[in-house]
């Protein structure tokens, strides 16, 4: 079965690195997709704050594609992505004058939606149709020694997920674990990066990057794990701000894929690490050479 | 059975119930179009027929017309019918020519459109004027009532039940599952909003039962079948073994001091898993019956799943009892048959299971409690002697307890679980006796509604409790300040004060809700009972039978009904306890005499009927090739009659044509 | 390590006097002077918009807000709601209460950064989050934002870059926001675009749908009947 | 006995259901819906009965040709039947029911059978509301003319079996 790859414009602008990583583990990995032909914008946050049915009808044009192209399955690597396809199934199917006005719109454009296609995220997709052991044959270097802090943000998980618990989601924990990663204990794991805050109400937003960071510092993570692009450059780009105002947690944030193709071996510069403005420089140890005495500084901040 | 249609005369009566149907229905218009119906002599409507005048106006007209069918059109025959028919048989007609018309609950209350629901009373009306006319005479049958009684469950529910019972000289058979009785009570450290000692209180009444000439006390027995009707019950129950004899223990404890563990090693589940026990143990000091029992989990004893000794046992237990000879490993599962005529329903509840709520971090942080594991914190025979240190060695300086977890949540149980208020109350009292801590409740709001419970309210407030009006958002163990490192953190909105607060503790108490037990529906099954949408039993009427039970002769009492505290639970018990006293003195059931029977010569023979009898009533006789209905055993559910292919199977009060009749009125064209 | 309190946003607040001003402020001879101003709390009936509560809850997935019993989970949960005026929770009383100038002028709505913590915590099963976009739309359809505030110009720039693309240029979108807000801002950002620039990210190509047409057309179908299109 | 039944014009023309419904679970199920004042479409009439399994298909049948345009039978759910196994028999000849109603031509929503237990009030309203929509949407059945039309034609040929030709006509009117 064939996935329709929905990348989303993150994953073509900002969150390029994502795309770097995720697709050449997918394809290491035996999971076969296409990316979705001609899709558009999925209607995002932004757009539901100015017309909600504005915003599924933009969606549906995408979910409306995959059916037509006879693909069963949508992944949706960017969690506003997954939220926003998912909340517009829920919509079509709950409210009959929302599925009334999709008909309508997706008609004049000789498209149609049955409601049925599933869209997923890559996390759920890698830990429940791949399996944690086919991931564990493929690792080639255990991330042995890294310690991760797990960050699963906030809209895989709510309010539509269904792969794994609200409150205390542990897919990205079991996966990095299955990397040989070590897992720190993050409380932090699915509060608000902040979202566009970051741009729009820049205190609001750096403060609440600046407690995320801080927090996994505390916890001696060496880096973060994220699963969602606009996760990953509020945690990552608005560090200069942060350290202006709070100090500096220097701590890199990366792709669960990121460390997936480290894990697996892949050449490194095939995973968009360079992306990051502070850098992961962490490698994991050669299995078959002698342990390396002096470990390299994990980071590598930003020159200012 | 003869139904007389010639000079059929039917008086028909509609109610308003003041404005309840008169609101909605036009009642005079109703009366009015009913005497337009054939056989009707007299057609009235009037405001409260169930009232006396009510009454006495259907007797007038039964002598004055010499009317011999009645028709009453108010509320739910569940409700009245039998009011109507004494009324009836007063006037010297048989009660069974009379039929009730619902338009109450099924039309006035549940329609908002006055002419759809008058329509809707018309031919309600006009199907039970048709329908009576093939009303017949029938007889009440009464069934004597077994005098001993049942009462399932053995908290302070149960307990109460069955003293005032047994002290009335009823015999009474006393069942509970757990080796003690004394329920959730006997785990309370003291009472709200009196601060009664919740043992001192107790135990009294616990060695009452154990040694009451009129109870027969099965602990570890569980109902495991029940067979029969009101007034003649017969249940089987079960029991676990104890391995220890219950004649022959006295009590001494002193098999547990010489059991081969010198330390008590095992979660000790009276103390809320946070004490510990041996193998051979006595739940907890007033225990009834003071005897001792043996968890063959754990005993070496019962290792390798055999009764020979193993290598490390030395069964020292048993040279410890010496010439008593109570231990004995070779009990089994018993079970017993009983004999009686009603059964008091008391299994009360379990306590919300706080892992559903994650965000308050139990099970993650160790100092996050449950309030029950507080209470035997607090009581001077827990687990720690009373001291309250938490299970990282501190004493708390500051607590924070958190209400309704797992109640007023649609995510959880939606129901608002009545005594947590009052409990959380108690607890802050006993907290901050005990550590002089300081104590936040944080609370949706406090309902504190009972004799002298707004006192205790105040009472909290003088002692310098804080009250924070706010639902939890979480417990996180992430600092933002100095003052946070290392403690609990509670992010709540002070809604009164209108913004959110951070509040550092040490100690974070869950007021956990109430719950059906875990094998409530089973119960309910056995018992042939109803659950209400929560899941805890249902009553018969919320305010007009609270202690009856759909099925007559089974009477519930306390939170198996529902979430209540100690004063209601004893109450309702009593009430429970009066209910049965009332049909045992009576001494006879009257049954509906809504029973099946054949007209033999229309028998074909075919025994289609014989194996759709749940109560095997029917009997197929060789010699006559004919079906018979004993009538003593038939229920009257009516599913022999409508599988009968001949069609010789009839019912009382629901025959083919009393029904037809029923149905034609319905749909007949005004 | 504590780090400094939350304040209150750059955003200045839209028609609501200033709160009392801080202790801080002494005259010369360190006498404490009663200069705060003083604002009418009291509200009358006439103040209600009455039937914005209904209209509000009468959209879908806004239904449940009769159901609040006003325990504050929403903010207890809320991210933000340490920046906000009024919180969730008064949000969803002055909706309920037809209190729609409030409503409408509060930062609340601007601040929510829809991470669905409130709508999931709910016990009442309310979905706060929806009913705040509800808002934030009700808000831009009256023109009740502060000028140059961030947010409904970034929704309206999104608009616009999706009609015209079907796809959103990230740095464009950026960009435009900074131009149309402030540049101060733009410059305060500096950083920010150089590590961008550094690490590829900094894109100006715009990314478009091949069928361009196809959203406008989707858009005006939304709510016209069929064929007329 | 014989009644002057005859389908009113359709203007006005309204749903007519009756309803079979347990005294211990569907019937006390309805009065708590009264008690709780939920409202619900009145086209619904019921009949007590002591148990699901003391509907007769007759009483189905007779409905239908007495003028109602659906019937529904309501009965404790699976396993909680106060008579221990009455559903059982009641599902068992529901699903016999249904075969004979579909070979008549009458569509599925008009005869429904449903488990309501006592404390589900709120499932009364959803239940009788959605078939008052559905069978609103079906139109009459209007069983009575029909049954005056096959009258009518078994009695001009007088040759055919009365037995064989209900169902044929039957679905001609369904398409119809």
């Amino acid at each position: 079965m064939k996935f329709a790859y929905f990348p989303g414009c993150s994953l073509k602008g900002l969150g390029r690195g994502y795309e770097e990583s995720l697709l050449p583990v997918l394809r290491h990995l035996g999971v076969e997709f296409e990316e979705l032909d001609d899709w558009n914008c999925c209607g995002a946050t932004a757009y539901m704050a100015i017309d909600e049915s504005k915003a599924c009808v933009l969606a549906a044009r995408n979910l409306a594609l995959a059916e037509r192209a006879g693909l069963r399955e949508v992944l949706a690597p960017c969690a506003a992505c997954y939220l926003v396809l998912n909340k517009t199934k829920h919509y079509f199917h709950d409210y009959p004058a929302m599925k009334l006005r999709i008909d309508r719109a997706l008609a004049a454009v000789k498209l149609s939606y049955a409601g049925e296609t599933p869209v997923r995220h890559p996390l759920d997709v890698l830990l429940n149709d791949v399996g944690l052991d086919a991931i564990k044959q493929r690792v080639v270097r255990p991330l042995k020694g890294l310690k991760v802090a797990p960050y699963y943000g906030c809209q895989i998980v709510r309010p539509y997920a269904t792969f794994d618990d609200q409150e205390n989601p542990v897919a990205m924990d079991l996966l990095l674990e299955a990397l040989g990663a070590t897992v720190v204990r993050y409380p932090l794991k699915t509060k608000c990066c902040g979202g566009s805050l970051t741009g729009t109400v820049p205190r609001a937003g750096t403060r609440m990057v600046y407690i995320l960071l801080n927090e996994a510092r505390k916890r001696g993570a060496d880096c973060l794990a994220t699963v969602c692009p606009l996760c990953q450059f509020n945690l990552d780009a608005y560090h200069a701000q942060v350290e202006s105002r709070y100090g500096t947690p220097v701590l890199p944030t990366v792709y669960f894929t990121q460390l997936m193709g480290l894990a697996f071996g892949l050449p490194e510069d095939q995973l968009g690490l360079r992306r990051a403005a502070v850098r992961l420089t962490w490698r994991p140890p050669d299995p078959a050479a002698t342990p390396a005495v002096a470990p390299a500084p994990a980071v590598d901040a930003a020159p200012s | 059975m003869v139904s007389s249609s010639t000079d059929v005369r039917v008086g028909f009566y509609v109610c308003h119930c003041g404005h309840n149907i008169g609101s909605i229905v036009d009642c005079p218009a109703v009366a009015h179009y009913v005497e337009s119906l054939p056989n009707v002599v007299v057609s009235r409507d009037y405001k409260y027929m169930c009232s006396d005048p009510g009454q006495e106006l259907i007797q007038k007209d039964i002598a004055e017309f010499r009317l011999n069918r009645i028709v009453v059109a108010s509320c739910s025959p569940l409700l009245h019918e039998r009011t109507f028919r004494a009324a009836v048989s007063a006037a010297g007609l048989n009660p069974y020519f009379f039929q009730m018309v619902n338009i109450r609950e099924h039309v006035s209350w549940v329609h908002t459109d006055a002419t759809a629901a008058t329509d809707k009373a018309r031919a309600l009306a006009r199907a039970a004027v048709l329908r009576v006319a093939a009303h017949c005479a029938l007889e009440v049958k009464r069934v004597p009532v077994h005098p001993d009684v049942l009462v399932v469950g053995a908290g302070i529910a149960g307990i109460h039940a069955a003293l005032t019972l047994a002290n009335a000289g009823r015999k009474v058979f006393l069942v509970e599952r757990e080796p003690t009785i004394g329920g959730h009570m006997a785990k309370f450290d003291k009472t709200f909003p009196t601060l009664d000692c919740a043992a001192c209180i107790l135990t009294p009444k616990m060695s009452e039962v154990g040694t009451h000439p009129n109870i027969t006390l099965w602990t570890c027995g569980e109902v495991v079948k029940l067979d029969g009707y009101v007034g003649n019950f017969t249940a089987t129950i079960r029991r676990r073994p104890r391995y220890v004899n219950e004649d022959l223990c006295t009590g001494c404890q002193e098999c547990i001091a010489r059991c081969v563990f010198k330390e008590a090693k095992f979660p000790d589940a009276f103390n809320e898993r946070l004490g510990k026990r041996k193998p051979i143990y006595i739940p907890f000091p007033q225990a009834t019956p003071q005897v001792v029992l043996i968890d063959p989990e754990v005993c070496l004893n019962f290792k390798r799943g055999t009764t020979t000794v193993s290598g490390r046992c030395k069964r020292t237990c048993v040279d410890a009892c010496g010439e008593r000879h109570a231990i004995d490993f070779t009990q089994t599962e018993t079970t017993g048959e009983i004999k009686v005529g009603t059964i008091i329903v008391a299994t009360g509840f379990q306590t919300f299971d706080v892992k559903r709520v994650p965000q308050y971090g139990y099970g993650t942080f160790p100092n996050v409690y449950t309030a029950l594991e507080v209470e035997r914190l607090v009581n001077a025979s827990g687990p720690t002697a009373g001291e309250v240190v938490l299970r990282d060695g501190h004493r708390p300086q500051a607590i924070g307890i958190i209400h309704c977890v797992g109640s007023r949540d649609k995510k959880t149980n939606r129901w608002c679980s009545r005594v947590c208020c009052m409990y959380s109350m108690k607890l802050a009292h006993l907290l901050k006796e005990h550590t002089g801590a300081e104590i936040y409740n944080f609370y949706i709001d406090i309902r504190a509604p009972g004799k002298s419970y707004e006192e205790f309210y105040d009472k909290l407030n003088e002692e310098g409790v804080h009250f924070i009006r706010g639902r939890v958002g979480e417990v996180t163990d992430w600092a933002m300040r100095d003052e946070e490192e290392g403690k609990l953190v509670i992010r709540v909105e002070d809604t009164l004060a209108g913004f959110v607060r951070r509040i550092p503790v040490d100690m974070v108490v869950l007021s956990t809700g109430l719950e059906p037990q875990a094998d409530a529906q089973q119960v309910r099954r056995l018992f042939n009972m109803s659950c209400g949408s929560e899941g805890f039993f249902l009553e018969r009427h919320p305010k007009l039978a609270p202690v009856n039970t759909f099925t007559d002769g089974i009477f519930i009492a306390g939170c198996c009904q529902g979430p209540r505290d100690i004063p209601d639970t004893v109450a309702q018990a009593g009430a429970a306890a009066a209910e049965a006293m009332a049909l045992i003195d009576r001494g006879y059931v009257e049954q509906e005499p809504n029973t099946a029977y054949i007209v033999p010569d229309d028998c074909s023979g075919c025994k289609s009927c014989v194996p759709l009898c749940p109560y095997t009533a029917i009997t197929f006789d060789e010699a006559t090739k004919k079906a018979s209905i004993n009538e003593a055993l038939c229920k009257g559910c009516g599913t022999c009659v409508a599988a009968c292919p001949s069609g010789s199977i009839h019912q009382h009060l629901f025959e083919d044509e009393q029904v037809f009749s029923e149905i034609e009125g319905l749909l007949v064209h005004s | 390590m504590s780090i400094p309190p939350a304040t209150s946003t750059s955003v200045a607040p839209v028609n609501r006097p200033a709160l009392p001003t801080s202790p801080d402020q002494r005259d010369a001879d360190g006498q404490v002077e009663a200069k705060f101003t003083i604002q009418r709390t009291i509200k009358y009936e006439g103040d209600r918009v009455v039937g914005f509560g209904r209209e509000v809850m009468a959209v879908p997935g806004c239904e449940q807000l009769e159901w609040c019993i006003q325990c504050g989970t929403c903010s207890g949960v809320c991210p933000l709601s340490i920046y906000m005026d009024y919180t969730p929770r008064q949000v969803m009383a002055l909706t309920r209460a037809d209190f729609k100038h409030e409503v409408l002028r509060s930062h609340t709505i601007w601040l929510c950064a829809s991470c669905y913590a409130c709508t999931v915590e709910c016990p009442q099963g309310i979905r706060v989050t929806d009913i705040m976009y509800e808002l934030k739309q009700r808000a831009i359809q009256e023109h009740v934002f502060p000028r140059r505030f961030p947010i409904p110009v970034l929704a309206h720039e999104f608009n616009a870059m999706v009609l015209r693309n079907g796809r959103i240029s990230e740095v464009m979108l950026v960009m435009k926001l900074f131009l149309k807000t402030s540049w101060i801002a733009a410059l305060a950002n500096w950083r920010l675009g150089i590590d961008l620039l550094r690490t590829g990210r900094l894109s100006f190509a715009t990314e478009r749908i091949r069928q361009r047409g196809d959203i406008a057309r989707m858009l005006a179908a939304i709510d016209q009947p069929k064929g007329a299109a | 006995m014989t009644s002057p039944i005859a389908s009113p014009p359709a203007a006005d023309w309204e749903p007519r259901i009756v309803a079979f419904f347990c005294n211990w679970c569907t019937y006390t199920a309805a009065d708590l819906a009264g008690v709780s004042r939920m409202k619900y479409a009145a086209n619904v009439r019921v009949i007590r009965l002591m148990c699901s399994g003391r509907v007769d298909p007759q009483f189905v049948f007779s409905a239908l040709a007495n003028g109602a345009d659906g019937v529904l039978i309501g009965g404790c759910h699976i396993g909680d039947c106060h008579y221990a196994e009455g559903n059982y028999k009641t599902l068992r000849r529901f699903e016999l029911l249904k075969r004979l109603l579909r070979d008549l031509g009458i569509e599925e929503p008009r005869v429904r059978l449903e488990w309501i237990s006592a404390s589900e009030g709120e499932r009364v309203k959803a239940v009788v509301n959605e078939m008052v929509a559905q069978i609103r949407a079906l139109g009459p059945l209007a069983w009575p003319d029909r049954l005056a039309d096959w009258d009518r034609e078994a009695a001009a040929a007088p040759s055919e079996a009365p037995s064989t030709a209900l169902p044929v006509k039957s679905a001609e009117v369904a398409h119809a």
